[in-house]
């Protein structure tokens, strides 16, 4: 009994991980139909806005505000010159934000140097949980993982901007017909993408190393996400993160963490053979 | 990369059409009589860009500081060095293709550098053939035996057998690794259990974990139950770092041990690396009339940056090369290899030569990380090189 | 054409989606080598129907057989080897090859450079052989489609009506061209336009609703209360 | 159908029954590359033979991408199984040396096409088109990473496995850098010139229907799935046969010839000489690794910078490749020409 402790809690860390590091992804690849090559840049966007802040001396709690504004406004500004001429043309899409995910990580390297960025987290002991000692940091990992993901869902659900968002991506002429602007919609969609990866570097930065390529640890992933969670559906989210986390997990404490890895990635091929629409469609 | 580096390409440039003019000036003479005359030409060839750009730049900037300090000094037996600076992105094609431009297109005497396995190996399948020297200066698994390769870093009976003898000692007998997924933590966890049975201690496990990993979680939850006395960490690079970050968190108050610690990374994270051990050939801290001089020098050309045992070893084996030279009068290949199993160099780490499977005997120092600078536990001098079944 | 075409029989056949039923106990022979209608308002049913004959479309209960091969579930692609083509509502083309190219890919096997020049005369592009699909004006479209339908030699040729969009002498023109296919292939046009199917004298069955109200030949249909009431009596 | 799907008889193709401006370029570089060992000497061309082994690696990818308009990430995954197998062939069975070359490449390609074919039919069969289908292959070529850096037994690791000998048949051994050079080239020009062939048929405009409208290929009777398999199945093949070749010019695989990054290059190469015209491919490859080699000697840093800003000028400037921006701009200088007589 106690042993299932730290495995479910190690099981909540992951699988909070992938759902900050994929809501993003949910939005400009699951609702948009953007392949974004460029989404880990984004992460490390936010992990460096994290640098900056404690660099003039302001505190984590600063940055987590910080961070998601950084990023809808880098995300507003990239899609206004770039992803808006690539909405028709997949494989314009990858080149694209492929191009802009070498340069993001070229430039970052240059401003700040290749040695990893060394950042201060908040709630450095742990903390008891039914006698078993956790990491507080992880702990609130998981909280905020899930509180930010039933607001996203909320915003989705409930807001205007949610719902002109549905209506301009099932069709954009008839959101058109019904007043809504689709560029200003898609405009404020990949920013609120951008945005929320922002918010996920900023909580992954306590836990690894802050370096310009942090990101693209999360890319395939992220992209798996979606696709085995359903894309289109934002809570199709939590149902890919929930299978894939909890599933690599209970196999790394069986099996060498790489093979558990390959063999998670495979299952994830399988399940897409059976189930193209994911496990949670919209 | 900074602008001078830049410019100094630039005036590379120039000297070396000025040298192709000459080259046709002396069509007529044989070509080894040409090529003992003018300046003599390094390549630098190692990952400038991607995952290892930190170490690959510290090495640079050591390979540097020797060029100019030697030419400064009026050169390689009265020779200026040329020098041409090769990223091989640390891939194998990279390092393929900057090797081969290194030795056909700019006819290098030597080329020197490397950090990653895959880089040597893909570098040795193009230098070797060509017999032209390579010299690594990387601490690794050590089992390469070739005349034209020869390696100024630490291998595993340099670096883990030492450590193992005072862990065993002073921590306890039992540990747990946790690596990268790669051969260098590989290879060298076979060596540490040898080690650790030899001195009647165990490992209790080894795991390893793909580049990348962001979640250590799992692992440190097992190392809590196994309960070692003591735990081994050979994550490379940006890994190492994510390890530390959750092993401090998780708060198990076992001793930390890795040998891929060194002052560039306990400069970066001094809180992270605090109370950590490492050995290595080279600490900034050493003292010595050579590393002052070493520190200062590095300090006046590139400011106040981290030198670490990568870089070091880099600045040696220049060094080692310009003894080598001189003594075999020439920098025909062959000759110099000869000569280089016969040379020695006051190093900032202390001195420094080949044995006879061109690895350098080098320095063993077991250190502990204290904000940033390491102190040293305790010097296990100048170890000989061990490849069983080596001899060159 | 010497070869016996079979007969194309649909028995009981019903296709629903979710609670809503779109096609309810179709039963009906469709005659070796000649004409046939299916007409009935909107969302009777029609193109569902034809989807299903084609293999786009599964069957939920009933059968259809082409001669004595049950056909309902098989895959689109054997049912076209069969030799049931199909010309889609909207003109559905590949817009990046040339007119010839077209044909190059929905010929059942490799055409002669004589059966190219007979087809293109036949749909009457023989100017336009070179030309991108993409280039053609709606009309010839169409009438690169039904070529294409006819370069498979089919012996079953489903029509989702071919006059959409056409002018009344493409119209005359499509209507005079079928009437030659008479005796030569087994023909099933779902059309809207009254004129031309009462052109076409075709043996017409109604849908409505997903359930056939009517079957016979169109002077009977047109004399029949029900179908009056239900369609023709809208006009 | 099938057997009439690869019938090609001359004169059949109207439009293609000319030789194209696309088949000229490519027997012209072919001749030129011929002659190339005249005027480049030893090592250096061995760097050259490495071109045209990418060169063929880039084919494969346009072969498939190109054709059908389906984007591979994944296809690094089947150049490493080809390099990989002629190593592990070679190096861990004592195959009799006479014909150990031939069986190392014929596993590294037979594991390729096994692979494609298995992963094919899950996706393709399942209906995974598009981006779907670009992601699962970019998994892909992780798992096989994963594999090739976890299996050190077989793999070798990290640092992969040295020691393949030089590519030799029956006593005709490749080991020197121009027979080797002549042998990489005699299969990129078999390939390329055979590919073109094959493309310019029925199968070529098959496939671009699909690309088009796939509903309506199946309805005139093609199992378009099959198909698209079978396509990539064949490209994954030539992907191996450039792995296995290069395994063996260069003596050792090693893992990052099944990574992420090669499938990414791999892509670059091809969108530079423009995707769908199969010489393009050749062209690109040779002109992004010249690119390369003289940008990141310059300033290692300004090469990543340099690559993504040219992705995006690709997009924005020339999205049909730089190779047609010129040949446009040329055909409308000479229209316009034409027009002023």
């Amino acid at each position: 009994m106690e042993a299932l402790i730290p495995f479910s809690l190690n099981a909540l860390t992951l699988i909070s991980i992938l759902l900050m590091v994929s809501m993003g992804m949910a939005i400009i690849f699951g609702l948009m139909n953007v392949i974004n090559l460029a989404h880990g840049e984004f992460i490390t966007i936010g992990a460096f806005t994290l640098v900056v802040v404690q660099g003039l001396g302001g505190n984590f709690w600063l940055a987590l505000i910080a961070a998601p504004i950084v990023g809808y406004i880098i995300g507003l500004a990239l899609e206004k010159a770039l992803i808006a001429r690539i909405y028709e043309n997949p494989l314009h899409a990858i080149l694209v934000t492929w191009g802009l995910s070498l340069i993001l990580q070229q430039v970052i390297q240059l401003i700040f140097g290749a040695s990893p960025q060394s950042i201060t987290g908040p709630f450095p002991g742990s903390i008891d949980i039914l006698g078993v000692a956790y990491p507080a940091y992880r702990l609130f990992l998981i909280a905020f993982a899930l509180a930010t993901f039933a607001a996203t869902i909320l915003v989705f659900k409930k807001t205007k901007f949610g719902l002109d968002l549905r209506a301009s991506i099932q069709s954009s002429e008839m959101a058109s017909v019904m007043g809504v602007n689709p560029d200003k919609i898609n405009a404020r969609a990949f920013a609120s993408g951008a945005a929320l990866a922002a918010l996920a570097g900023v909580l992954l930065a306590p836990l690894t190393a802050v370096t310009a390529y942090m990101g693209i640890n999360y890319l395939a992933r992220s992209f798996f996400v979606v696709l085995v969670g359903g894309a289109g559906s934002i809570s199709g989210v939590a149902a890919g993160s929930g299978l894939i986390g909890s599933l690599e997990t209970a196999l790394s404490y069986e099996i060498p963490t790489t093979v558990a890895q390959a063999l998670v990635l495979a299952l994830a091929i399988v399940i897409l053979r059976f189930r193209p629409q994911g496990i949670l469609p919209a | 990369m900074s602008k001078s580096n830049v410019t100094r390409r630039q005036t590379l440039a120039t000297l070396g059409k000025g040298a192709a003019l000459a080259g046709v000036a002396t069509l007529g003479m044989p070509a080894i009589v040409r090529a003992q005359s003018g300046p003599i030409k390094l390549g630098f060839l190692s990952g400038l860009t991607g995952l290892e750009t930190i170490l690959g730049e510290t090495q640079l900037n050591c390979f540097k500081l020797a060029v100019s300090q030697i030419n400064a000094a009026s050169g390689i037996a009265g020779r200026q060095i040329e020098f041409i600076v090769e990223d091989d992105q640390t891939t194998t094609k990279g390092a393929i293709d900057k090797a081969r431009k290194l030795i056909n297109q700019d006819q290098v005497d030597a080329t020197i550098g490397l950090i990653a396995s895959l880089t040597h190996v893909a570098a040795r399948s193009v230098t070797t053939p060509a017999k032209k020297l390579l010299m690594y200066t990387t601490y690794y698994e050590g089992d390469v035996c070739e005349r034209y390769f020869f390696s100024t870093g630490q291998i595993p009976n340099q670096q883990i057998d030492p450590s193992v003898e005072w862990l065993t000692a002073n921590e306890g007998k039992s540990t747990y690794i946790i690596g990268s997924d790669y051969v260098w933590p590989r290879k060298s966890a076979d060596a540490i259990k040898a080690a650790m049975e030899a001195k009647g201690g165990k490992v209790l496990d080894a795991e390893f974990f793909p580049f990348g990993t962001s979640d250590f979680g799992p692992a440190l939850d097992r190392v809590k139950s196994a309960n070692p006395d003591f735990v081994w960490c050979m994550c490379a690079g940006n890994d190492l770092i994510t390890f530390l970050k959750q092993f401090n968190s998780f708060g198990l108050g076992k001793q930390l041990f890795s040998q891929g610690l060194d002052d560039v990374f306990s400069q970066a994270e001094p809180e992270l690396t605090n109370g950590a051990i490492s050995d290595q050939s080279y600490f900034m801290g050493i003292e010595s009339e050579e590393n002052a001089k070493f520190k200062a020098a590095y300090r006046d050309m590139f400011g106040p940056k981290p030198i670490n045992a990568i870089g070091e070893a880099t600045y040696n084996a220049v060094y080692l090369y310009k003894a080598a030279v001189e003594k075999a009068g020439s920098t025909e290949t062959e000759a110099v290899i000869d000569a280089l199993g016969q040379v020695e160099f006051d190093a900032p780490q202390g001195k420094v030569s080949f044995a006879s499977n061109n690895v350098a005997r080098s320095n063993s120092i077991l250190a502990r990380a204290n904000n940033g600078d390491w102190d040293v536990i305790k010097d296990f001098g100048q170890v000989d090189p061990v490849v069983p079944g080596c001899s060159l | 054409m010497t070869v016996t075409i079979p007969l194309l029989s649909l028995r009981n056949v019903s296709r629903s989606f979710g609670t809503f039923k779109a096609v309810t106990d179709v039963s009906e022979d469709f005659g070796p080598e000649e004409l046939n209608c299916i007409i009935g308002p909107n969302g009777a049913g029609k193109s569902t129907l034809l989807n299903m004959i084609c293999g786009t479309l599964a069957v939920s209960s009933g059968s259809i057989h082409f001669g004595d091969e049950s056909i309902g579930g098989m895959s689109g692609d054997k049912i076209a080897r069969l030799g049931i083509a199909r010309k889609f509502q909207v003109p559905s083309v590949f817009p990046s090859l040339s007119v010839v190219e077209n044909f190059h890919v929905s010929a059942s096997n490799a055409l002669s450079a004589n059966e190219l020049d007979e087809i293109l005369s036949t749909v009457n592009l023989s100017v336009d052989r070179d030309t991108t699909a993409s280039e053609l004006p709606h009309g010839k479209k169409q009438w690169l489609e039904i070529g294409m339908a006819l370069s498979m030699q089919p012996k079953v040729l489903l029509l989702d009506e071919p006059t959409a969009g056409l002018s009344v002498d493409e119209t005359r023109a499509t209507s005079e061209f079928l009437r030659t296919l008479r005796g030569k292939v087994t023909v099933v046009v779902i059309e809207h336009d009254m004129a031309f199917v009462r052109d076409l004298k075709a043996h017409t069955m109604v849908l409505h609703h997903g359930k056939v109200i009517a079957s016979g030949s169109f002077e009977d249909i047109e004399n029949n209360d029900l179908v009056r009431d239900v369609y023709l009596g809208r006009r | 159908m099938t057997t009439t799907i690869l019938n090609t008889t001359p004169g059949q193709i109207t439009r293609k029954q000319k030789l194209g401006p696309a088949s000229i370029i490519a027997i012209g570089i072919i001749l030129a590359l011929l002659i190339l060992p005249a005027f480049v000497q030893g090592y250096t061309l061995t760097s050259y033979r490495d071109v045209l082994l990418f060169a063929l690696f880039a084919l494969s990818l346009d072969l498939f991408w190109g054709k059908t308009g389906i984007l591979s990430f994944g296809h690094a995954t089947f150049f490493g199984l080809g390099a990989y197998g002629m190593a592990i062939m070679s190096i861990h069975f004592s195959i009799d040396p006479a014909i150990v070359s031939l069986v190392g490449l014929l596993a590294g390609v037979g594991m390729a096409a096994l692979v494609a074919l298995i992963v094919g039919y899950f996706i393709l069969y399942g209906g995974v088109r598009g981006a779907y289908f670009t992601i699962v292959t970019l998994a892909l070529t992780l798992i096989a990473n994963h594999v090739a850096v976890g299996w050190p037994s077989v793999t070798g690791g990290d640092s992969g496995l040295i020691g393949v000998p030089p590519f030799s048949i029956l006593g005709w051994s490749f080991a020197d850098p121009i027979s080797s050079y002549y042998l990489a080239l005699i299969v990129l020009g078999a390939c390329l010139l055979s590919s073109m062939w094959v493309m310019s048929g029925r199968l070529g405009l098959i496939l671009t229907a699909i690309q088009d409208d796939e509903i309506k290929v199946q309805t005139l009777g093609y199992k378009t799935p099959l198909l698209l398999l079978m396509t990539f199945a064949a490209s994954a093949a030539m992907a191996a046969l450039a792995g296995g070749l290069y395994a063996a010019g260069n003596g050792f695989v090693a893992p990052d010839m099944i990574a992420l990054l090669l499938s990414t290059e791999v892509i670059i190469w091809v969108a530079v000489g423009g995707s769908g015209t199969l010489v393009g491919a050749v062209i690109g490859t040779a002109i992004v690794w010249w690119l390369q080699q003289k940008i990141s000697s310059i300033n290692a840093s300004a090469w990543p910078i340099v690559i993504g800003t040219f992705f995006i000028l690709l997009v924005l400037v020339f999205p049909k490749g730089p190779a047609a921006f010129v040949l446009d701009k040329v055909k409308k200088l000479r229209r316009d020409k034409e027009d002023d007589r």
